[in-house]
């Protein structure tokens, strides 16, 4: 399993990155645990739907997200709120699908990310399709999907590989494997030991690492990035990593898994080893720490009051988005809605 | 006897058939361990073990396909889809395989296996958890597709579901699961499936429904009965196969009839009943008969969900349609 | 105007929308080297190489998912399904993802694609080879889904569908690939969907249906011609959107209407016209619209389809049904 | 790649079988044989819909179904009508199905064969029911699968051998890889050099052999076979082979295969082998040759006669074959039927 940064904070690898770009990908993951802290704090009082956490991947997702470009393509699920946002997708709509509002699913115009894909394994197929239609059409961009351990499970995962080594798209396949799909322990989803090894059935790369390690992820990613845009294919890799809250707010992790499991890897935590590297470096202090918080909650804050602030949808709304332009069945239906006095 | 919620039903009937039958077991995605994400196994993975209560892998077509092929060796698999908007991943086993094994081998092999599945909207869920799709099961030959709407039908429609020599989906309204309570009786009952109930009786109009819906007509009934309407309320319970009778007979003496069901409106399941009543009781009809339903859209997120799910004001008005005539 | 069957005006669509458009593709099995298991893309893999006319691998969701991908980011796809009883592997994609993402993202992305199946029976196929099951795509909200039974209609609509800013089924009758014939302009032309047409007039019943089931149809309008009935044939070429106008006109004129398909009697598509009928233009019918359809069954094998797929006999009994009131 | 027996029919490695069994199993191959060119020779009179052969397949087929005991369970495809013969599946049910009679689905009480799928992928996760049902049941019952190259790109495919390898079912995947998936060749359905490597993305051990060669393959399904019944679970077996015909018989091959790829195959036939083995072992003469086709053509001739025999279903057995007992639905509709003269 690559390493390069381990939990200590020691080196055991060349880093990917310098020391300021360090510093920016640190900040990146503390700006979404807040993210992710403060969304879990406002589904507690009622002001989301539920919502599904994604402490303890910090890393993963940050690690990966800051190789793309920024009009690479994106198709991630619910959990991948921190990798969407580096790549562009704002907090307040990735809180407004929580809210319940559809805005949340339409990014800005420059930003290719795909809504969070709620179902899961089908959206992988979609980044071999993005990646392929690129290509066609002579463009570098890439696409990047993530998805986690059970995913794998899912026929769409097979095929998607399948179709992304045949036609040889450049599709860069990053599973979090987080070791539960809900209650599912990674031992009950697949036989193997890893997941990366599943590459083998496909004739393509498969790389694991440690994914609480920014740097080994990084590094990865950004081989796998260039080999998919340098027309060399796809790349699955395997990010283990660990979910340290509950599968959604809904879920009670206590039923399936052991308090003493979540705090060995509350020590493989990906920030703190960072940010203890950062120290040793004479790039972090408590007051830069402050600072850096001070303002990326300020950014969150403003977010979620952006989410909260949208005009919530009319009924106009719901038949004027299934088409370009509504047909007639929906028509009579709108007025249907208005004469039930709806 | 006891009070019990329909979820508390479920549990109950499932406690029941496994404990009966050893051919018995429960698959799906988090059933055991955890009791599945709405607990409606709660206590049955401790109880009957882990090749009896299978907590399987996040794959709906394996699930359906190996179960299909338990049932074909005899065995009894109950499956879980945790949510219905789940389910299309293992459409192609349900159509391909579960519907028609006993056709393509006239009676050979049969696959006696029930496929519950979590259904219908009204509580703010994600995209995907408010699906509301029964009319493809019910244009899917080959298996029966059941919705009951009180904890005393769920809990003897499972069971009865359970022991049926074919495949049977069973469909339960997500938002009932907690929100309706009755006395039920302990232990083993049937309720047979394929016949509707008439939940209140009445003369001006029939309102035809099923599912979660019935919660939104019984608060129809009560505004109509103050305006000095009389509504008779069905059940449907069973899709397929249609209790046509009570159906007919109903709206033969009302001479008016609203359907409601919270599916898209094309080719929803509506229409058949619909189709159906003016088959075998046009010339009764007073008033076109309404449907009221939910539109050829996604169902919406929470904020606009109020526009898509049918509402007791809805069908007041669409009863209100049917008087004008 | 050259005379073409109803499979040489799809190639010929399709010949068109490659050379026209460098953003438009075909991907399905078999559908390069060999032309399809129709031949219906015969020539074009030659033409327009292995970039534009993909022999996909045997995985519809992977045909339909991959599709989708590329509609996303700037490109046409046309995928075929080499059959339709081989399409519910990609049912899921149809429904959770081709449908659902312009409306998931309000706009942003959208996915214009045209998903392309052979349909229907009648010619004595294995198992799995003449579904109709239509209604289960009409009732998947955010696709179109349209039936040309016409050489005409098919170019002139695949030509429309391939520009359409959404998702188009097009379901081809493979009855009719080679049975029929027609003069049909050389080059592009459109035929919009969304419109019924009328076959052929008449003034005492309305019969009403697409696809495969005109030619039964047709033959139906002899025999009750030289009965002495004059029926009107509407072909509704589109499911969804549906013409209602055209249908309420003529039920309006003649009073009687028989809707004919092939696919599964319960909540087929057949249903929603008849409900649709009901709602519209309930008081003009003097007698119930009849149903001729197949049945709740799998479609029998070669010896026994006739008892299933709709024959000009039975919709001719049926006229008479609705004569006799 | 594993080869007990060269097409030259010399031995590289242990025969798993004595003289007499190889007999056994060569007449039965010659049995199959003159079942498939019979099957496709009333096809071209119009007798049979379309037929799907599977000439040079013969070794595959025979070789693997017989390791099974007879109460087995087996679930294969259209065109495995040896191996479905070899457990039992008379041929002339194999026939009626293409006949267009539904009887042919419904072998005898004893078989426990499936009917032939005609999806593909979907059967092979069947064949994990049935075994993991058998286990739970106590029974010693393994299940086999048998299934192309070209399944191996559906989602079932995965999903059939994740639930058998984490389930741990004693089933059998028999992949006869033949080169083709109608038009589409080996090399377009997959970026692997071979199937029997998919195996290991899912903790499975996959094995790759001559599949022409009846002594390879009897050896690998014999151990298979033998794991799956003493609880050891499933295994993948890749048969390298070669469809010598069409498809089916509505197929054209030579719009994407050259002559000379068929008959460089040809000389690798699976019978031919074998005879010439029996034939220096003395165990093979031109007079038993003619004797066993007399007896077998005569059993298939009388198969054709049986299958054209049958009595053809009228419209009750449509109604009658949906349910235990006909739904109120499907009885309406059986009136309906004969409302309508039908
Ligand atoms: C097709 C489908 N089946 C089931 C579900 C319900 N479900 C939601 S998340 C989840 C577990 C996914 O686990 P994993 O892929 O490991 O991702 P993680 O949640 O751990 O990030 C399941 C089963 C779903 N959303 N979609
Ligand atoms: C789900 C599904 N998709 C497509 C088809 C059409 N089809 C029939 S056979 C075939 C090729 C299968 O190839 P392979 O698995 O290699 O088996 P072989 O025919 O070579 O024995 C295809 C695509 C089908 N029957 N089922
Ligand atoms: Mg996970
Ligand atoms: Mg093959």
């Amino acid at each position: 399993m690559l390493q390069i940064l381990t939990p200590e904070g020691e080196l055991v690898g060349e880093p990917p990155v310098d020391i300021p770009m360090t510093r920016k990908l640190y900040r990146a993951m503390v700006a979404a645990r807040l993210f992710d802290r403060k969304a879990t704090a406002i589904q507690k009082q009622g002001r989301l739907a539920t919502y599904a956490p994604f402490e303890g991947q910090e890393a993963a997702q940050v690690g990966s997200a800051a190789v793309l470009r920024p009009d690479d393509w994106m198709v991630g699920t619910y959990r991948d709120a921190a990798a969407m946002w580096m790549q562009g997708y704002p907090w307040e709509l990735l809180l407004a699908g929580r809210t319940g509002h559809e805005r949340g699913g339409s990014p800005p115009d420059y930003v290719n990310v795909l809504p969070p894909s709620i179902t899961v394994g089908a959206h992988m197929l979609h980044a071999v399709g993005l990646a392929w239609s690129e290509r066609l059409q002579s463009s570098e961009r890439i696409a990047i999907t993530y998805f986690g351990d059970g995913a794998t499970s899912e026929g769409d995962f097979h095929e998607a590989m399948n179709f992304a080594a045949v036609f040889h798209t450049g599709t860069v396949f990053f599973c979090q494997n987080n070791q539960y799909a809900i209650s599912m322990g990674f031992t009950g989803q697949t036989a193997t030991e890893t997941i990366a090894q599943k590459a083998g059935a496909y004739g393509m790369p498969g790389v694991r690492l440690d994914g609480n390690d920014l740097f080994a992820v990084y590094w990865a990613a950004r081989t796998a990035v260039e080999r998919a845009r340098n027309g060399n294919g796809p790349t699955l890799i395997e990010a283990v990593t660990y979910r340290l809250g509950p599968h959604t707010t809904s879920d009670d992790p206590t039923l399936y898994r052991d308090e003493a499991e979540v705090e060995a890897w509350r020590s493989r935590d990906p920030l703190e080893r960072v940010r203890r590297y950062l120290e040793v470096n004479d790039a972090w202090d408590e007051e830069w720490q402050k600072h850096i918080e001070g303002e990326e909650s300020a950014v969150v804050e403003r977010a979620v009051q952006l989410a909260e602030g949208l005009r919530v949808p009319g009924s106009d709304e719901l038949f004027d988005s299934m088409f370009a332009e509504p047909t007639s069945d929906l028509e009579r239906q709108r007025s249907l809605l208005e004469s039930e006095g709806g | 006897m006891p009070i019990r919620t329909l979820a508390q039903a479920i549990n109950e009937a499932l406690d029941i058939a496994l404990g009966q039958d050893d051919r018995v077991l429960l698959m799906g995605e988090d059933v055991g361990k955890t009791g599945g994400v709405f607990r409606l196994s709660s206590g049955l993975y401790e109880k009957y073990g882990p090749d009896r209560v299978i907590d399987a892998p996040v794959a709906e077509s394996g699930i359906i396909g190996t179960a299909f092929g338990m049932a074909v060796a005899g065995m009894r698999p109950i499956t879980e889809i945790q949510f219905m908007g789940f389910s299309y991943p293992a459409y192609d086993q349900i159509v391909s395989h579960v519907g028609r094994i006993r056709n393509r081998s006239r009676h050979r092999f049969t696959a006696p296996m029930v496929i519950r599945m979590p259904f219908g909207g009204g509580i703010g869920a994600a995209e995907h958890h408010s699906e509301s799709t029964e009319s493809i099961y019910a244009h899917t030959p080959g298996v029966k597709v059941v919705v009951p709407s009180t904890p005393y039908d769920a809990k003897g429609m499972l069971l009865e579901a359970i022991d049926d020599p074919d495949p049977v989906i069973f469909l339960e309204p997500i938002r009932l699961y907690r929100s309706v309570k009755e006395d039920i009786p302990e232990g083993s009952y049937r309720v047979p499936l394929g016949l509707a109930r008439v939940l209140a009786a009445g003369d001006d109009v029939t309102i035809i429904t099923y599912g979660a819906m019935t919660a939104a007509a019984r608060k129809a009934l009560a505004i109509l009965s103050q305006e000095g309407v009389s509504a008779e309320l069905i059940d449907l319970r069973s899709i397929v196969p249609l209790d046509l009778d009570t159906i007919v007979e109903s709206v033969q003496k009302t001479g008016r009839a609203v359907v409601v069901h919270e599916a898209h409106r094309t080719a929803g399941f509506g229409a058949e009943v619909v189709a159906q009543i003016q088959e075998h009781a046009l010339f009764s009809l007073l008033a076109p008969v309404q449907r009221v339903t939910g539109w050829d859209t996604i169902v919406p997120l929470k904020l606009a969900e109020h526009h898509y799910v049918p509402t007791a004001d809805r069908i007041v008005a669409a009863v209100g349609k049917t008087l004008e005539e």
